[in-house]
């Protein structure tokens, strides 16, 4: 079974972020579907504001810097003007849910035809890890230092699900990284997200659990440890929405 | 009006050990101002601050002229030879900063064996202590004793008393080392 | 040439690749790369080039060969 | 000759004659009109239009579309532009061109439906974060707002800057009679996102030396101040007093200066058409012995009054005083900007700079 | 003698002990540290803290917790003020007071961390549709900002009017020791809904009188533009040069004309606290054969430069240039200020106004 | 069963909408309903801005102007500094769904403990009758003069249903006008709204399907005619979520 | 005293209540009210006053007095 | 320069009368401006606009002292009576404005049964172009015939030429009814 596996030429240099941050893996897999899908010279991927904004010139590709939270707009029209590029929103879940929730869900209810990857890690990474709206009950943050109080801030929130249910969208899923098996169960969600906007099925997104191993103080494998017992119940990973081909 | 810069990777304590010595100063009577560089929260990069005191307004807050740079690894070391004043001094740790360190003749260079010292101490993590002892002696404007009246009042009123006595012995050892 | 190509100074030194090398083939250095870390090494008598710590690291530091 | 047309029709229509590729907005009174037009007019031309989920999110809108280097144009009034101010930063950030039409109405908040010219301080000054400038533009007529909107898509890639129409609710609403340009096709700007990585990295608004760029916005400021100064004078030469007034009160103020010179008194005007560059160069023509400049402005406070008094004053004229009168909402009353400068004349009024 | 404290939680601390009754915010560095503390120590001083979803969330609070006399904080930066905008607009139109930090950031769109000075027209101007002006206070030492902070909430119940604390990136960061005032615990303010509908119909913003409301608001300026300007002056009464600087700038430029003055160079310096209203006051003290007015920033523009210029004209000194010195990103050096300044009294730099 | 009947005295003159506008039945209802829970005296009511925004100077209760679409997020802050005052916010869909989207959903997914009113009349009324994201497919308005095209702009959004699965909120329900029937289990479901609220079990909304007789260009009759033959069976009526008292 | 108040001026003839009188006691006026509205006539002697007219009336018309 | 107003209930046409008379004008070589009094849109409330024609450039499109004002109901006729040029005309459905309209000294009011011509046409949808037959009598300064062209040429080009003979009938009477 043994096969050469190389990172796509299409990262540059070292990704920027902390040891044992998901977003390296994803951004990773992201690239090696656009690879596989034979879209290398066609594809602009939407950058977010947050730790995934740092990815500047890490890699060969048209990236957009999308204001924080804002590229469910951005990407729409980018999208309408170029329908034959394959565009893909990354984003992390402050950007994806908190400030830009209106966008995120307004191009899911128009069905724009792009592909949304949004990075759960819980919290908001780039700016010191506060609290964001999947973080868990009880879960420390710097802005919930007791703890989060769901009676004042209310429960996590899945929009993954809203949206499948909500929307008459092509592809939803959940995935994440914490053995090679889940790694590539998410793999292939994104690619099957990305071949439902390549064949105009409509939109897709993934949303990815995401270790945070800086701002939730523990170690990387701590980190996926965390993830498994704590997150997954609240978070179920699979397939939520897979309206197929055309 | 003395002007210090603390530099390291993050994790080393320097942002902590600027702070010590500026309460310091503020304990003994002095103004002081503190301003670290801060960007985008990431482990692992490169950290400095700078500490002011004097005894009188202090204006800018800024770099301008360090009379003193505390460099905890290469590249913090190069990147702040050039900026001590011309006869300012770069105190260095000898068991990390290993490169050559003989840039500028217009500048003294310390040499303390920090790392060696922590561990001596069993206690890796007071190495921004002991630099930071070593600083205040190179100084000249702190006695021993109002430094560490001084740091243990700070630690003190953050709850972390526990760590006195360990933080008082690293502060010696490195006081007593230049 | 071994079967897996190490790219040291990308490593930080996160685990992901030990913890999940069927093989236990995989250990960290005992000197620092130029990042700080000290770094992934691949026993290579040991490696069956599975790709796991391929799949696993997130800084794209190994290389499959074969 | 052309057919009475609305303002903010004429606006819409305008705009796929100058090559619009798409139209991102949401409706408010008095501007909607544009953007109920285009909303199957785009269509017919072959151009695209969305209606947005609110302002905000228009704009973001518009900051992807022009990063693949469409022509694109959104439209609003007050409040929805208040809406867009993070998008117009990034796209200053960016140098990205769009074209912004504000239909302005009058106060702050809500405000009311009428006409009025608040907004200038804060288009002319930036209204989101940072130290960019809009080109601003502002017509008094609806064949000047074809014109400028037809000249504003350009501008706006010869400069990679957003161009704003600074209008008025009265213009937006009122018909006249004008004749539209040619229908130009444009093709995608080719400094943008092709999907092949041809430009090579985004320059990185985080890690791009930001005061080096400072200096060169400051220098394509420069250059848009030289190049793009546009004002209408009358009477200047030997004018007693300089009024100031643009868009609709612009036109008001030329009747006015107009009957008044019949009448051999020497009083001027400048209306300046475009805002931000201020038309400093229409000082250059000014009597040296003039007695007082004087804004006349929809607005409560002088807004426009700031640029005639720094300009002044950096144009020689230092110590001439400078005054303001606040006309009410709509359109000024002939009659009272009459009195209102009777009033200034017999030094009844004291001068704010 | 206080302890060292970071700026952000000093202001934090500052609005606790004014009375502030809710904070409502989105992070956003440089500026986080303000937030995070309150969301522990608003609940421990039996005050309230809402984390909202956006900066423009977060601003509607205000507007709502405004609406019923409570004291409300947010804080912010840069781009999360620019969404803010909106807001800002409807609390002016409604003469609802509230405190709102910006701890600038530099530059455009997302810019940079570091510190800035780059929203000095948008604060001072409004960058929201209308005529209001926000009051902005800007200091220059942590304990100019908890005191400021302190006042802020006064002046803004006062005048039923949005305070700004305009500082920077370098000062929320900086530690410093400070000395807080007591804490106060004040009602809520007695002309804001009860529920009982005490005050009869709320003054629709669409049925009212906008321009008379104008007038009003142009009073209650003019009171506050008398009352409350603010600045720290050195030696501007025999001053060949006349320095402006506010915030970080300032104190910088302060120490070099106190080492100018000792060389026996006659420079002054004028540090606006008030930059809305900006202390016109302050040039009473001026010499009047001053060569010079320089304004520093840490701008790419000279955006305060403006309201020298404008303030010079109107004080009789409209014959005077006015020049910029644009600081990087961060805090001004000393070194570098100086040979700009050596520059513009050297005649190699000329005049922006 | 007779019974006398008089509109509440807070209703202090006539109601600013056009002939058989929906907005009128509905306001009166809210009125009537804070009078028979007794809360004449510790009430508030957010107004959008919208059509109702000409209700200003016509109710003798406090009414606080929110900035169009974002009361979800005003109403946030007036209750919890007044946590025993009746706070109801009183919205149309273009203000709750369109452009305050993201605030009408960040109340209920915290639970806020006040009550929405969403007045669903399938267009902007105030501006014209352009195209809400409630317009029906097909539905021909300012913006949309050929009939709303659903593949561009995605099929009509039904926002109580996504609250009440999404959000752990009291109660969500929908009703409509169209008899005096109707009009009735209006009333009840905006009654239970507000006892919900004054019960502190959580955040309520009611949706009302409402006439918009001159932006559909029909007659009031015709107009509730449309409302049985084409809105109810894409907006199904009843309580869609009813969490019970404490 | 009649079962049913009318405040004429206030209807705006929408007709709703016309339609909904269980006993088709409701018709317009000929003549036009202050608004310029046919506005809604009861036929007391019809009327059941069960309020029906009341319920639909968007414009608070009606006061049911018994 | 003429300034005429318009008013009337909203759904009168008075807005598309005044636009009629200002594309006749275009249409006999004047420059001519149409500004309606806008707001919320709702049923029922007032509208009106203001034309203005002239031969030169126009410069305030906006309400100063009209010459001629056509009011359609009483509230319009109230609102706006005060505001006619001295010397000028107000121009009125007798039919509708009934109130006494005997105001100013200095104002001739011009009252044309503009329903009761309509109820004979069978039009009753045709006052404001009866009504605008009237005006541009008054004004004098446009042919009937040109008049005529110039309204049916505008409604041509919106593609409703099938009104074509009926508005023309309404206009003649009223042209004919002053
Ligand atoms: C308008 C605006 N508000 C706030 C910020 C500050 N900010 C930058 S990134 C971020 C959150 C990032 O969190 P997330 O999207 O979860 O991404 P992560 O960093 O965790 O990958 C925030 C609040 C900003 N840049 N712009
Ligand atoms: C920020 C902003 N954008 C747009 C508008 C214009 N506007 C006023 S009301 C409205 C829509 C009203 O529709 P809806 O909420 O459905 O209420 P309705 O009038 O139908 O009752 C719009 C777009 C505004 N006032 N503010
Ligand atoms: S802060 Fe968290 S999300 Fe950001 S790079 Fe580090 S580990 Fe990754
Ligand atoms: S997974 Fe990659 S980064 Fe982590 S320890 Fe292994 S080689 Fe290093
Ligand atoms: S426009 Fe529609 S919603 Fe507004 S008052 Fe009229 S009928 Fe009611
Ligand atoms: S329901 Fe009311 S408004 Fe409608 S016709 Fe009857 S009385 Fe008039």
């Amino acid at each position: 079974m043994a096969k050469g596996k190389k990172a796509p030429e299409k990262i540059l240099r070292q990704v920027p972020f902390c040891p044992g941050c998901g977003h390296g893996i994803i951004v990773r897999l992201v690239m090696e579907c656009i690879e596989e899908l034979g879209y290398n010279d066609n594809v602009l991927i939407g950058k977010p504001v947050g730790c995934a904004s740092l990815l500047d010139n890490n890699l060969a590709v048209d990236t957009f810097t999308g204001a924080h939270g804002r590229n469910g707009a951005s990407m729409t029209t980018i999208k309408r003007l170029k329908p034959d590029m394959l565009v893909v929103s990354y984003q992390g879940d402050g950007d994806c849910y908190n400030i830009g929730f209106s966008e995120t869900m307004n191009a899911a209810y128009r069905n724009e035809k792009f592909t949304v990857i949004a990075v759960n890690n819980g919290n908001f990474g780039m700016t010191g890890g506060q609290m964001a709206w999947t973080s868990m009950p009880g879960q420390k943050t710097s802005t919930s230092v007791n703890g989060r109080n769901v009676e004042l801030s209310g429960m996590p929130i899945r929009v993954p699900e809203m949206i499948a249910h909500s929307f008459d969208t092509a592809y939803v899923a959940r995935g994440a990284l914490f053995t090679p098996a889940e790694i590539n169960k998410t793999k292939s969600y994104i690619k099957k997200a990305m071949q439902a906007q390549i064949d105009g099925v409509g939109h897709s997104l993934v949303e990815v659990l995401s270790p945070c191993p800086t701002n939730w103080g523990l170690t990387p494998l701590a980190s996926m440890e965390r993830i498994v017992n704590e997150l997954v119940p609240y978070f179920p990973l699979g397939e939520i929405k897979n309206k197929g081909g055309k | 009006m003395k002007e210090i810069v603390f530099a390291g990777f993050g994790g080393q304590g320097v942002l902590t050990a600027g702070l010590v010595l500026s309460q310091v100063a503020l304990f003994s009577g002095k103004k002081a101002t503190w301003m670290p560089s801060y960007g985008p929260a990431m482990r692992g990069g490169t950290a400095n601050c700078t500490v002011k005191y004097s005894d009188s307004r202090i204006y800018s807050p800024g770099q301008e002229a360090p009379d003193v740079i505390m460099a905890l690894n290469i590249p913090s070391f190069n990147k702040f030879i050039n900026m001590v004043k011309p006869g300012g001094v770069m105190l260095i740790d000898s068991d990390i900063v290993t490169c050559d360190t003989s840039v500028r003749s217009d500048v003294k260079v310390v040499k303390i064996p920090g790392t060696t010292i922590a561990n001596e101490l069993k206690n890796p993590k007071a190495l921004n202590i002991i630099m930071l002892g070593a600083m205040v002696k190179l100084m000249g404007d702190f006695s021993e004793k109002e430094a560490i009246d001084g740091m243990n009042d700070m630690f003190g009123k953050k709850g972390k008393n526990k760590y006195e006595e360990a933080n008082t012995a690293a502060f010696k050892k490195g006081f007593a080392s230049v | 040439m071994s079967k897996v190509i190490v790219s040291k100074d990308k490593c930080k030194q996160c685990g992901f690749c030990v913890k999940h090398c069927p093989k236990q083939a995989i250990s960290f250095s005992a000197d620092f790369n130029s990042s700080g870390f000290k770094y992934a090494v691949v026993d290579d008598s040991k490696c069956i080039a599975c790709g796991m710590c391929y799949t696993t690291c997130p800084d794209c530091v190994f290389e499959i060969t074969e | 000759m052309g057919d009475m047309v609305k303002g903010n029709i004429a606006m819409g229509e305008a705009a796929i004659r100058a090559g619009m590729h798409i139209y991102c907005g949401y409706p408010i009174t008095p501007s909607s009109e544009v953007m109920e037009y285009l909303s199957w007019r785009a269509q017919e031309a072959g151009r695209q239009f969305i209606q947005a989920a609110n302002e905000g999110e228009a704009m973001y809108m518009v900051y992807g579309a022009a990063s693949v280097g469409s022509r694109v144009l959104t439209a609003s009034s007050g409040l929805g532009i208040s809406l867009k101010q993070e998008g117009v930063t990034y796209m200053a950030a960016a140098d990205y061109p769009a074209v912004m039409i504000n239909v302005c109405r009058y106060g702050d908040g809500l405000g009311s439906l009428e006409s009025g010219q608040t907004d200038y301080k804060r288009e002319t000054r930036g209204g989101g974060n940072g130290d960019y400038r809009n080109i601003v533009l502002s017509p008094s007529t609806v064949q000047e707002a074809v014109d400028l909107v037809y000249l504003a898509f350009d501008l706006s890639e010869k400069y990679r800057n957003i161009v704003v129409i600074l209008t008025e609710g009265a213009l937006g609403q009122m018909m006249e009679d004008c004749e539209y340009p040619p229908v130009k096709e444009v093709p995608f700007y080719d400094w943008a996102f092709d999907g092949k990585y041809t430009h090579g990295p985004y320059p990185s608004q985080m890690a791009v030396d930001l005061h080096a760029k400072g200096m060169k916005n400051n220098e394509k400021r420069a250059l848009i101040t030289e190049n793009e100064q546009r004002w209408e004078a009358v009477g200047v030469e030997d004018a007693e007093y300089v009024l100031f007034a643009y868009g609709i009160p612009g036109r008001v103020v030329l009747g006015i200066v107009d009957e008044l010179r019949k009448k051999g008194e020497k009083v001027g005007i400048i209306r300046p058409i475009s805002l931000w560059p201020f038309p400093q160069k229409a000082f250059d023509s000014i009597n040296k012995n003039v007695k007082g400049f004087i804004s006349i402005e929809t607005a409560d406070s002088g807004q426009m009054l700031e640029d005639v008094a720094l300009y002044a004053k950096k144009k020689g004229f230092g110590n001439v005083p400078c005054y303001f009168i606040s006309s009410p909402p709509g359109v000024p009353k002939s009659k009272y900007v009459l009195e209102n400068f009777e009033a200034i004349k017999a030094g009844k009024v004291k001068e704010v700079f």
